[in-house]
């Protein structure tokens, strides 16, 4: 463990679903820490809310979900008191993200470049051709020749294209990178490598993590604290060991033992 | 000595694939694979995107046809069936369950229909009979005959769907069931009650399985023996149990070392991640090459190394 | 599908849509107890503007607008559904015989369902029209039915291939389906929507092709249509003289029967489309959040 | 650019359907039109052009393939006969004469009617359900389904008979000699003003449905959704992330499209009384000069066809998915 202090603090977070028959409570009354150079893992079910608090992070909600109530803050700060302006220049300057699928998230109509530059140049004004070089520099990071910088996402394999939308979000070197089951499409052996890259970057750069999926065993290779969802409610969370091997919950029990194994035969 | 229920014979089969531009090119998706699967037992068949193994499926139902070889059903070449009536009673023998639960079901229709319509045809059932083994094969399915028949499929949530599709194998009454990833697109959480399941009607109705997937974690719970499939061909084989714990194959160990294991932690140590990126690209570029020497490493374990 | 009527009854646009297709369908079934002339009489002097006598006044030939009208209406819903019908059914079949069968016969009916749609409709039609000579509104509704089906056609067969690609085709092709069940049971349900779009699309442009037509001079002088109407107010330039009534009558009828057509259309898109559905929550959430966000804004602003 | 060189392939082919379509019209037609006019154009027509009329319909002595191959040299030589109308012209000078301005009528009433649809789509689509798009968005859909002639005729009559705002008709004045002074071109522009926008009032409306509809979609996308969570201004991600996208299906609209502008302006010039190739036909119609009306079909379906290819190109150019490497 790095530092002990929280960088992410929410408090009795609550996101409502407006549908035509009424609203629908997606997440009710969530408290979560995140804390400086941890990896958060938060698993459940799909559908039970653990996507929709990750938007909620970054106010990335879009109607019909409502933030109704609660507080979010992050590095001390009330993001959702943030005005339109202070959030899109908060946004990915401390807080960015990696999607489910890599496929989806980059314009297909824009180059790889284009895409660093809209963040580089938007946040720090800086010149073309430095943006050039950082962008050059983030590929090499994440192990992809910077010639690829000039092509268009769907000349890349999609191991490659999620390794590009990593070096993006590395791009301003931000406190919190929130991964929505970044490796759910990849095939297992692709899965692999960019985890372990993730994580060999995290201990390099030092960013916190906050990582959604829904497999338990890949969440306890990675991750520091696990919280567990239901229904909208996070129901346990504790320490990746504890989770593992005494979860108080039984829920979390019957969520272990539902899960397919291979250690099992052994 | 009566015939495996199915067997390939060097199959193969090229896709000529046309882009918008007009040009054409060829992707061999199975290269001259051959297996065999005798009756009551299952066989899974796992690999990667790309790796030829839902070719196999649909090839092994004659949802298409081979570029060469054969498929051998008890014995006999489907692709010499003729007729509607032999048709109809090869189809009735041999179902599949798809991935997509969702994409598997009509949306326009209810599960009842789903449900009746391959007992109208295949038992030529009506009536009080009809509604009697509708019931019977949803409770063998593990769904509420109360509140599922008369829904729609979007109404339904993914395991639900897939039971019901499970059930439509059972209504068919086949004998071979090719189960082309029936898990992969569900909760992890219901995946072993759903291949539990299919483990289970396997044993009662003694069926014969063919189960392709990419989670070879999840193979030994359902099948006998596993065919690791790379690169459009099969490149080891053997008792589930064996492949799992003494893999041969460079492929196999890559992929068997890639399953998330909840006991082994991921560092962050860059000298390990480079060196499984090596030993990934190493493997990689072997799909390119020849096959190696068929070697027996244990009694019925194969691999081409 | 028994609640597709009630999701149908709680979209406003399809209501309306239908109330102002009703009431023209009304009118034509009922023209001859809602008029007391015939249409071609002759009840006064040339271009007589609206009165009590003469609702919407009279043309240069002394003839009652407002006759003209309501006998015009059952001919040109008549031309419009007759041509939607053979349309929509050409479109359909050939649609889904490209998009099921694929292969060669796709490879043929896509190749001539885009030559039909890249040859510009309209100037065809007319050298049709001015080849047939005079042609009767039944002739027209045959040359428009004959040759636009090539957008319908189109649509459907995207359709049917992006059905045929989903599992469910191939799990009933595996049970043994016949292939005409497949198409008729599995497909088309499926198609609905699209094929009711389809044909609401061509009766407008029926409609609208067949008044131009006749606007044009294509037509069969002595039919009782909007077109025609049309046609004689152009040719005894009731515009210039300020007879408008010979004009907006006509054309305020082709207008609303369009706008009718086209809100029930609006809501096949709305009730068929899921992302076009919610809107209305869409929308309330937005300001429900907007309100939301100002209060607490407002509330950690600092004091001053 | 393979894409494109196939796609001009393809035109070819049409091209050579249209003047088949062309050929075949006059021949499937009861006889008696035919005979009518050759009737009567032996009162008005010297021999030989009365020769040639009968070549370019293909009704020259010989076998039918031999008749039909002299058709098709007529066509490609674009020797498409005499005018009965306006003899001694030839159809080609007539066709030649009308030609630019319905290309001016219909191809400014179509960018007209693509940029105000589509920017109003994609304003409609960012606040979807919002109280703009509840209004605007069936309203355009309603609009769209008003025949061009009708919205001709009305406009004619507000704003040229009753307020008297605007001329009436020509496409410019008549006082004026035809040039590149600065007095024709300010009158050709304010005669084209009613013509171009009662035009392109029809079409703004089905512009606007699919843009928005487009649109709406495309924010649903995750790499809209990723060009929020970057931190880029509304702005940048309204336009270079969804309507960027949404403008590729668009303009496949476009491109279905282009053929009912074109008949939208052929009514719009016989009611404004404009030069171009819609009051021809009219004219040519009511003489029922053959000749005209058939070479009316080949123009329009080249002017078509061109249109065609700028689209594809545009398209091209739009989507990097379409070009190679």
């Amino acid at each position: 463990m790095v530092q002990q202090s929280n960088l992410v603090e929410v408090r009795g977070l609550k996101v409502d679903f407006m549908t035509t028959t009424g609203l629908f409570t997606a997440v009710n009354a969530v408290d979560l820490d995140i804390r400086r150079g941890e990896v958060m893992g938060l698993a459940g079910e799909s559908g039970c809310g653990k996507s929709t608090i990750a938007f909620a992070l970054m106010r990335l909600h879009r109607p019909p979900a409502i933030i109704s109530g609660g507080s979010i803050r992050v590095d001390g700060e009330d993001v959702l008191a943030l005005t339109p302006q202070a959030l899109r220049r908060w946004r990915w300057r401390k807080v960015s993200m990696v999607f489910q699928s890599a496929m989806n998230s980059l314009n297909p109509v824009l180059t790889i470049f284009e895409q660093f530059r809209d963040v580089l140049v938007g946040h720090t004004g800086m010149r073309r051709d430095a943006a050039r070089a950082r962008a050059e520099e983030l590929m090499k990071l994440v192990g992809i020749a910077a010639a690829r910088l000039d092509d268009y996402p769907h000349q890349l394999s999609g191991g490659m294209r999620q390794r590009v939308v990593l070096a993006m979000a590395l791009a301003l070197e931000p406190e919190l990178i929130i991964m929505d089951e970044p490796t759910t499409a990849l095939d297992v052996v692709v899965q692999r490598e960019i985890l372990t890259e993730i994580m060999a970057l995290k201990a390099r750069l030092g960013f916190s993590l906050l990582f959604i999926t829904h497999d338990l065993a890949l969440m306890a290779q990675l991750a520091d604290r696990i919280a567990i969802m239901l229904k909208g409610l996070i129901i346990e969370v504790g320490a990746t060991r504890q989770i593992v091997e005494a979860p108080e919950q039984s829920y979390t029990r019957a969520l272990w033992d539902a899960m397919p194994r291979l250690e099992t035969l052994s | 000595m009566t015939p495996p229920i199915l067997e390939l014979v060097a199959a193969s089969k090229t896709f000529r694939i046309r882009n918008i531009f007009g040009g054409e090119k060829s992707v061999a998706a199975l290269q001259q694979v051959s297996l065999k699967l005798d009756e009551g037992r299952a066989l899974a068949i796992v690999g990667e995107s790309g790796s030829g193994k839902s070719t196999l499926g649909r090839a092994a139902t004659g949802l298409f046809p081979l570029s060469s070889g054969q498929v051998l059903f008890r014995g006999r070449d489907i692709a010499t069936i003729r007729g509607r009536k032999a048709r109809l009673k090869h189809r009735r023998a041999v179902q599949m369950i798809f991935q997509d639960p969702f994409s598997a079901l009509n949306p326009a229709h209810t599960v009842r229909h789903h449900l009746e319509r391959p007992l109208r045809l295949h038992h030529g059932l009506s009536g009080v009979a009809l509604g009697e083994r509708v019931a019977g094969i949803v409770a063998e399915a593990e769904l509420d005959p109360n509140h599922t028949l008369d829904k729609y499929p979007h109404e339904l949530s993914g395991g639900q769907r897939q039971r019901v599709n499970l059930a439509r194998v059972l209504a068919v009454g086949a004998e071979l069931v090719v189960a082309d990833e029936p898990t992969s697109m569900l909760d992890v959480s219901i995946r072993r009650s759903m291949l539990e399941l299919i483990a289970r009607l396997k044993t009662q109705r003694g069926l014969s399985l063919l189960y392709i997937t990419h989670d070879i974690a999840t193979a030994h719970y359902i099948a006998e023996e596993t065919a690791v499939m790379f690169g459009g061909r099969i490149v080891e084989w053997g008792p589930s149990r064996e492949v799992i714990a003494r893999p041969a194959h460079p492929y196999t160990k890559v992929l068997l070392s890639a399953v998330p294991n909840a006991s082994e932690r991921l560092d962050g140590d860059s000298a390990a991640a480079a060196a499984f990126a090596v030993e990934v690209a190493r493997v990689r570029g072997m799909a390119k090459e020849e096959i190696g020497q068929w070697t027996e490493v244990s009694p019925g374990h194969y691999a081409a190394v | 599908m028994s609640g597709s009527l009630e999701v149908i009854f709680r979209n406003k646009k399809a209501v309306v849509g239908l109330a102002i297709v009703l009431a023209y369908v009304a009118i034509a079934v009922a023209a001859p107890w809602i008029t007391e002339h015939a249409p071609m009489q002759r009840v006064g002097r040339p271009h007589e503007p609206p009165s009590m006598d003469q609702l919407l006044g009279t043309t240069r030939m002394g003839r009652d607008v407002f006759t003209q009208l309501i006998w015009g209406t059952r001919t040109s819903l008549f031309v419009g559904f007759l041509a939607g019908l053979i349309v929509t059914v050409i479109g359909v079949t050939l649609g889904i015989t490209a998009g099921y069968l694929g292969g060669w016969v796709d490879e043929v009916i896509n190749f001539f369902t885009n030559i039909a749609l890249v040859i510009p409709q309209l100037p065809l039609l007319l050298v049709i029209a001015a080849f047939v000579g005079q042609a009767s509104p039944m002739v027209i509704a045959l040359i428009i039915g004959l040759t636009s089906w090539a957008w319908g056609a189109r649509v459907t067969r995207a359709q049917t291939m992006s059905l045929r690609r989903r599992e469910f085709i191939e799990a009933s092709e595996l049970a043994g389906e016949p292939t005409w069940r497949m198409i008729a049971v599995e497909l088309l349900p499926n198609l609905l929507s699209i094929i009711g779009f389809n044909f609401i699309g061509s009766v407008i442009y029926t409609i609208i092709t067949e008044a131009t037509l006749e606007f044009l001079g294509l037509g069969d002088p002595n039919a009782v249509s909007w077109g025609t109407m049309l046609y004689n107010a152009q040719t005894s330039s009731a515009i210039m003289i300020g007879a408008w009534w010979e004009v907006a009558a006509p054309a305020s009828f082709i207008a609303v029967i369009g706008i009718g057509l086209s809100l029930i259309n609006f809501a096949i898109d709305e009730i068929s489309n899921p992302r076009l559905r919610t809107l209305g929550t869409v929308a309330k959430a937005a300001k429900a959040q907007r309100a939301i966000d100002r209060a607490r804004v407002d509330a950690t602003a600092p004091e001053a | 650019m393979p894409f494109v060189l196939r796609r001009i392939g393809f035109y070819i082919v049409a091209f050579c359907a249209a003047a088949v379509i062309n050929f075949l019209i006059p021949r499937l037609m009861p006889g008696d039109p035919i005979d009518f006019m050759f009737a009567k154009a032996e009162n008005t027509l010297p021999p030989e052009a009365r020769a040639a009329l009968l070549k370019t319909f293909g009704f020259a002595v010989g076998p039918l393939h031999e008749q039909f191959l002299a058709y098709l040299r007529s066509v490609f030589t674009w020797d498409l006969g005499y005018s009965v109308k306006f003899y001694p012209l030839t159809v080609s000078q007539v066709l030649g004469y009308a030609l630019p301005w319905t290309v001016f009528l219909a191809g400014t009433s179509a960018i007209l009617a693509f940029s105000v649809g589509s920017i109003t789509g994609i304003l409609a689509a960012w606040r979807r359900g919002g109280a703009f798009d509840s209004v605007a968005s069936p309203l355009a859909l309603a609009v769209q389904a008003i025949p061009a002639v009708v919205v001709a005729l009305a406009a004619l009559f507000v704003f040229g008979v009753a307020l008297k705002w605007l001329p009436t008709g020509y496409a410019f004045d008549p006082k004026l000699d035809p040039g590149w002074s600065p007095q024709f071109i300010g009158s050709v522009a304010h005669s084209a003003i009613m013509p171009v926008v009662s035009l392109a009032f029809v079409h703004i409306g089905g512009y606007l449905v699919t843009m928005r509809n487009n649109m709406i979609g495309q924010l649903g996308e995750d790499h809209v959704v990723m060009g929020l969570a970057k931190g880029l201004s509304d702005r940048r991600v309204r336009y270079n992330y969804a309507a960027r996208n949404a403008l590729l299906p668009s303009v496949t609209a476009f491109a279905l499209t282009i053929g009912s502008v074109m008949g939208g302006s052929l009514v719009t010039e016989v009611v404004f009384n404009y030069p171009g190739l819609g009051r021809t036909l009219y004219v040519a119609i009511v003489a029922r000069d053959y000749p005209l009306i058939q070479g009316q079909l080949l123009v329009m379906t080249l002017a078509m066809l061109t249109a065609n290819l700028a689209v594809d190109l545009a398209y091209v150019f739009l989507d990097p998915r379409l070009r190679r490497a």
